[in-house]
């Protein structure tokens, strides 16, 4: 293969002058894979041995990987490797971690369930601390709470509420089920002095939007009455 | 360091027909067994018919040539020179009855078997080092596919956990309101400013009740604004922009700006 | 065939329990191609449908690929897919920088392969030579060799031994596959000071401490077992 360029320059017309077909493919096989980047067809003729059809050894390539488990793949405007995309799975794990919820979550999962449906503002006025905004994230993700509507006031503040996935794992029938003011001293929640002007409101997760909500709908882009954007979960 | 002398100059006779000759370069050699293996090598014998006794000879002689050159020996040649000295004197002298030591001979083929383990690892370190090596002459995926790990997270939490923190929190934030109205007071500077407000626009006297009743609409309020308001009226007072007067204990208070100089002059 | 028996045991004989052979090969061939480091049999039926036959998958897929450009080789008890060696021609010219090894340190790891668990002092004996401070600390450093524990003998001096990467890195799949292994028992290599009429050992990189080892524990602030400690390198 080396001694091809002289066997042309030499003028003599040989029939080793063609390199073998099925040995530049082996080649170009083992560039593509051992290659930490996509490879131009420039960059395989440079390697390949003089007079190697290029085009072809690539199309050849790419049909006798198409139905395997590796394929091989134009990626902008070059080659490369990858894994099939239909078991793009295997490449995946899942891996399912327990996680105990923040004191705050709690107690901000505690006043959305009992307070629905609740702003941001007005779980801070309730729990006197600014709430953070991972904490309502963390909140939505576990599925437990939902966004509702918007309040009808200025700012139209976005509404939390809870939802079935709550009323699951707490194991409540309903919303309602939830102890109320005597129910919770009689359990023994409420020790010591109690403030006479707590009251504990019925809770309610009806999903009709009350008469100072509005639909959320108009602004999805921004649902989470927040200044980060989606983007930055992923 | 060393200045390369051919061997031959030094042993004429043991260099062989058209080989190169060996030089006295100490910084070729990694220590004096690799040396002597070398010098073994000469002797185009297998090394288990290899003689000891010339192969001491050849390392004494090539001990002396680099000592007469002046060149600087690791101690550890020189080391193994005097056990070669020593080695040599026994192998010449007769065998002396048995005693405690090992005998020459075993010396001598300890030595032989120490050259040939080291002959057999250089020619097994050759044999690894021409293998394959992964990163030279095969390679692996050199864009790998990492698996991506999805984590779920799941989230516990009892109902037990929710009614307590919500029975607490919202108990704690309650007592903390109350304990916060008791604080409430209208302080000098608020009262101040009020009633520098108030001598702005004022000509005749009036009574600072009447001035400060949209302050004490609330009753809790009522004696902190009047104690403050007096306080402020009196210091006031004393910097000559109010005049205050009260006709009998516990009469209204009533208070005049002092007219300005210019104005009162006009 | 294997799973006759169990059909049987079972009672129920069903097409649908032996997974697609040819859908899990292309798993395995993704799975394969996906990792730069190998993977086990272990590894792969943990991730291929229940019941595939592992390594049925792998034999077939080593003898499709063995022609190819790219290979399916087992190093280190594992399974890789790696360029075909007699295409390292071509190959070796994408190599920047390859390490090259003193011959000191070749020998040294090649005393260290050969003779493991083995000492400082017993490399030291077999080469002649004291053992240069920076050789065994190169050798740390490619991951070839490691501390294995500390030898039941004055001074308790390290002992040291290969890993895996050694065998991946030099294509071998067990310690016993080492070039020329018979040459250096013959040699009495291998028994060291041990007369030869008694039992030869074989070099062992088995995780497990012999007899007369222990293990590192207790002072890993200097485990080389040398008067520099690993500040003085750097």
């Amino acid at each position: 293969m080396e001694t091809t360029d002289e066997t042309i320059e030499a003028g003599i017309p040989d029939e080793s002058r063609v390199p073998d077909h099925g040995e530049a493919t082996r080649v170009a096989e083992a560039l593509l894979f051992a290659s930490a980047e996509p490879l131009s067809v420039q960059d395989l003729t440079g390697r390949l041995p003089e007079g190697a059809d290029v085009e072809r050894i690539l199309e050849d390539l790419a049909g006798y990987y198409a139905p395997r488990g590796v394929n091989l793949v134009r990626v902008a405007g070059k080659w490369a490797f990858r894994t099939a995309s239909d078991l793009s799975f295997v490449l995946s794990r899942d891996v399912v971690e327990q996680r105990k919820l923040s004191r705050a979550a709690m107690e901000t999962l505690a006043i959305v369930a009992y307070h629905q449906p609740v702003t941001r503002a007005e779980i801070e006025e309730i729990r006197g601390v600014a709430t953070s905004k991972g904490t309502l994230d963390t909140l939505l993700e576990t599925g437990w709470i939902r966004l509702r509507g918007r309040r009808k006031a200025p700012g139209r503040p976005v509404t939390y509420g809870t939802t079935a996935g709550f009323l699951d794992h707490f194991g409540l029938d309903a919303i309602d089920d939830l102890p109320g003011l005597e129910e919770l001293k009689g359990a023994g929640f409420l020790e010591g002095r109690v403030p006479p002007d707590l009251s504990v409101p019925v809770p309610s997760d009806d999903n009709t939007l009350r008469e100072d909500e509005d639909p959320l709908d108009d602004d999805l882009f921004q649902p989470l009455d927040m200044d980060q954007t989606e983007t930055g979960e992923e | 360091m060393a200045q390369p002398l051919p061997f031959e100059d030094v042993a004429p006779t043991e260099r062989a027909e058209g080989e190169p000759a060996l030089l006295v370069d100490v910084d070729g050699f990694e220590g004096p067994l690799d040396l002597l293996l070398e010098l073994a090598r000469r002797q185009k014998v297998d090394l288990h018919r290899i003689s000891i006794l010339a192969l001491a000879e050849q390392y004494l002689v090539f001990i002396e040539a680099a000592r007469r050159m002046r060149l600087e020996l690791a101690a550890d040649y020189l080391v193994m020179a005097a056990w070669l000295a020593y080695l040599k004197s026994r192998l010449l002298l007769p065998e002396p009855p048995k005693g405690e030591e090992p005998s020459a001979e075993e010396l001598a083929t300890a030595l032989a078997l120490r050259l040939r383990r080291l002959e057999a690892i250089r020619a097994a370190a050759k044999k690894l080092g021409e293998r394959d090596w992964l990163g030279r002459d095969v390679f692996a995926r050199g864009e790998p596919e990492p698996v991506v790990i999805r984590r779920d997270a799941r989230y516990e939490a009892s109902l037990y956990d929710l009614l307590k923190a919500y029975a607490q929190q919202r108990q704690i934030q309650l007592n903390a309101r109350v304990s916060l109205h008791k604080r409430t007071v209208w302080s000098l500077v608020d009262a101040r400013e009020a009633l520098e407000r108030l001598v702005g626009h004022l000509r005749e006297w009036v009574t600072l009740d009447s001035y400060l009743v949209e302050y004490m609409v609330e009753p809790a309020m009522r004696p902190t604004v009047l104690a403050s308001a007096l306080s402020a009226t009196l210091e006031m007072v004393r910097e000559g922009k109010l005049t205050v007067r009260q006709d009998e204990a516990f009469a209204p208070v009533w208070v005049r700006p002092v007219a300005e100089p210019a104005e009162a002059g006009a």
